[in-house]
């Protein structure tokens, strides 16, 4: 439907002017001594390297593999989660919500664009945008049909608008095809999307989670 | 404030553009605003809710044209010349006037306190023996009220029914918090589950729920 | 469609800039565009409902940042093309690549004909005896709908109530007519009075009311 | 609360753009032969020199001289209207809605801009924009309150939305210090603003209208 031009597309305007008010800002900054050089680098080597979905992966993983552990994930999240090694900073109070037969979970903040950093990492550029933000709680069927995913008319599904400061994981639906594995053979088919809800962890028989 | 920042509802965005293997930061830009934001957050000047609310508090046109980390530019200067950290010649100018002053020189986060920080996390939730005003199972009602300030109540369930499905406990409630220091005060969270139905019309599938979280302040008990 | 030109009820626009001794027009191009528009519907390709349509539906930060008149020129442009009047090539080159269709030249819109054609204004109203849905004094309450086409029931009234205060007759429906050519259909057009309270809660005035003009397909009885 | 850029502006952007894609459009409608030039010159001065408030002003004159007018005005506007020559495009419907010393009327579109060109001609910049669009229906006082109007609250503020194809016109209050006064000379204190309701016709002893 869109006509658009040019200065439409946020992601790829004034680029250069972004840019140079940025660096601007840097350095003022820096002069300052408001901030400190290593620290900026401490915190993008963190969250460009360090953490990510890899981690969201491995909490899914446990919880398929140990029944006490799933139990414990979906009563009290945030310790079960601490347990791993995963705690802090946008995660501070997560809830975890389980994928079933009867009820597919999707995950989605309307107001701005919170998500579970400790788990997932930053998120991808789609959960941020208006196209989601605007749809996922009104037509979530729809944004589910955009990436692939059909969900039957005997299932419901429920969306999380995360308005507070609890951050959601969905702990998706284990695949078949793949009995025996060990952890981290599950845990590498746990891709970040099954985590928001808008895919479900492929068979491994099957296509790769994204 | 009713602005454009909430979205959930609207027509007309466009399809999602979901990017294969879409790597963390697409500009170098991207990768120093996000940890500006982080260490300027340092200084103590400003909450999680204030921040919020410097983002969103833009002209619609230019909220809707800003990218993510744009708004979080605009965000984070509004915040530092708000708070009197630097002003707006400075940013302006791209050179300081004067020194960061000696009380805060403290509160500069070194490299070696970055993981600490950012495991620790912030404190969102208030200790103090507030009594909930609900009970999990009972119907409540979303306050038609349409605040000029920040608040986390989106619009599209304003005035429609739900039912608490869980009590997240005691936190801090975002809409005053948002007004600065001294206004920090403790409310239960609940967990408010809406059938899709109620809040978009018989076109909606008779089985969806939407789960939004919401404080006290932002509920009545539901009509019955 | 829940689009950015339904404005009612939204913050952080700004303050109203009321212009002393306006111009009826501040630039020539505005002149042109207002009279190519009046102009070409002179065709008879579209209506007054295909034609708010075009010029709504265009993404909302591209509707913010247009001016009045701007959006009249993007939303002639796309009519112009949707009903193959002209094509996106001649558009682009500002060439004709083919002269109008013999069937379309009496219908060209002439100077002497202008002040006739203006006087008689256009038809919105249809002769059939249909009957109210609604009478007036009776309580109703706008149908919690979200379609992705044109509506002219704004957001800030859906799910709301109101009483008929005023029948204003049977006039086309806006919702249907936008469709285009097989879908003018007559309904009832109401004033409908809504307390203040009733659509923005306890802090506004309790003696103001807002009235909309809402056909029959926009209504159901309010509960009891 | 706006740190609005040059780009922000939308009256004053992409002027010369624009102005080429006018013209680009007008040769290629003009070679087509789908417009005439001497129309699209008549349909510019009917809407620049012809039609305008003034139109309004006489209505609202006329409602105010001969009670039996007015009566038939509240309660045909499209016929009386008519009788003072009147009508067509955009004035098809109209209805008129009276200020008392009870109700204050203000007129708005919130979802276009839609105005009674027969009675008040093409409508300023501020009726189209949406700082007026977005807080007429919400906030009307305030509205008022930025024209200088000051509703009491023992007044009722009532806003007219104008959704479908009815147009609407306030036959504002009369102001004192009119007695005697011809329908030419009350005609010429009647601005535009006062009969979309944002102001109040002034008393010709005090300052002047809009």
């Amino acid at each position: 439907m869109s006509d658009s031009e040019d200065h439409s597309d946020p992601n790829h305007s004034h680029l250069s002017d972004t840019d140079l008010r940025v660096r601007s800002l840097e350095s003022l900054l820096l002069e300052k001594g408001m901030v400190d050089a290593d620290a900026l680098e401490a915190l993008i080597q963190t969250y460009e390297h360090k953490v990510g979905p890899q981690n969201g992966a491995r909490v899914v993983a446990r919880a398929w593999s140990e029944p006490d552990y799933k139990d414990w994930l979906l009563r009290d999240a945030t310790a079960a989660i601490a347990d791993m090694g995963y705690h802090g900073r946008q995660g501070e109070h997560m809830y975890v919500v389980e994928n079933t037969g009867e009820v597919h979970n999707l995950v989605v903040c309307t107001l701005c664009s919170c998500y579970p950093w400790p788990v997932l990492g930053l998120p991808p550029t789609w959960y941020k945008s208006a196209p989601y933000r605007s749809r996922a709680v009104m037509d979530p069927r729809g944004v589910l049909r955009e990436f692939g995913t059909e969900i039957g008319a005997d299932v419901a599904v429920r969306v999380w608008d995360s308005t507070a400061e609890l951050r959601y994981l969905v702990l998706p639906e284990r695949p078949e095809g793949t009995e025996g594995m060990s952890q981290e053979e599950l845990a590498a088919l746990v891709g970040r999307n099954s985590m928001i809800g808008v895919e479900k962890v492929a068979s491994p028989n099957g296509g790769a989670a994204r | 404030m009713n602005g454009a920042h909430d979205m959930g509802g609207m027509h007309g965005l466009g399809p999602i553009d979901a990017e294969i293997d879409e790597p963390v930061f697409h500009h170098d830009w991207e990768r120093r605003v996000l940890a500006l934001t982080l260490a300027s957050g340092a200084m103590g000047k400003w909450n999680i809710d204030i921040s919020r609310h410097a983002r969103e508090n833009q002209p619609p046109a230019e909220y809707l044209a800003n990218s993510y980390y744009q708004t979080w530019l605009v965000g984070l200067e509004k915040l530092l010349v708000e708070s009197g950290l630097v002003t707006a010649d400075e940013i302006a100018n791209g050179r300081s006037a004067a020194p960061l002053p000696d009380d805060l020189e403290e509160r500069v986060l070194k490299a070696e306190a970055v993981e600490a920080v950012l495991s620790r996390g912030d404190n969102f939730t208030v200790e103090d023996d507030i009594p909930a005003k609900f009970a999990v199972g009972e119907p409540v009602r979303v306050l038609n009220n349409h605040p000029t300030h920040h608040t986390r109540a989106p619009r599209y369930v304003r005035g429609k029914c739900g039912v608490v499905e869980r009590d997240h406990g005691v936190f801090v409630f975002a809409d005053e918090n948002s007004k600065g220091p001294g206004h920090r005060v403790g409310q239960h969270v609940y967990s408010v589950c809406f059938p899709a139905q109620e809040l978009w019309g018989p076109d909606a599938a008779a089985a969806d729920r939407i789960n939004v979280d919401l404080w006290d302040g932002h509920l009545e008990a539901a009509p019955s």
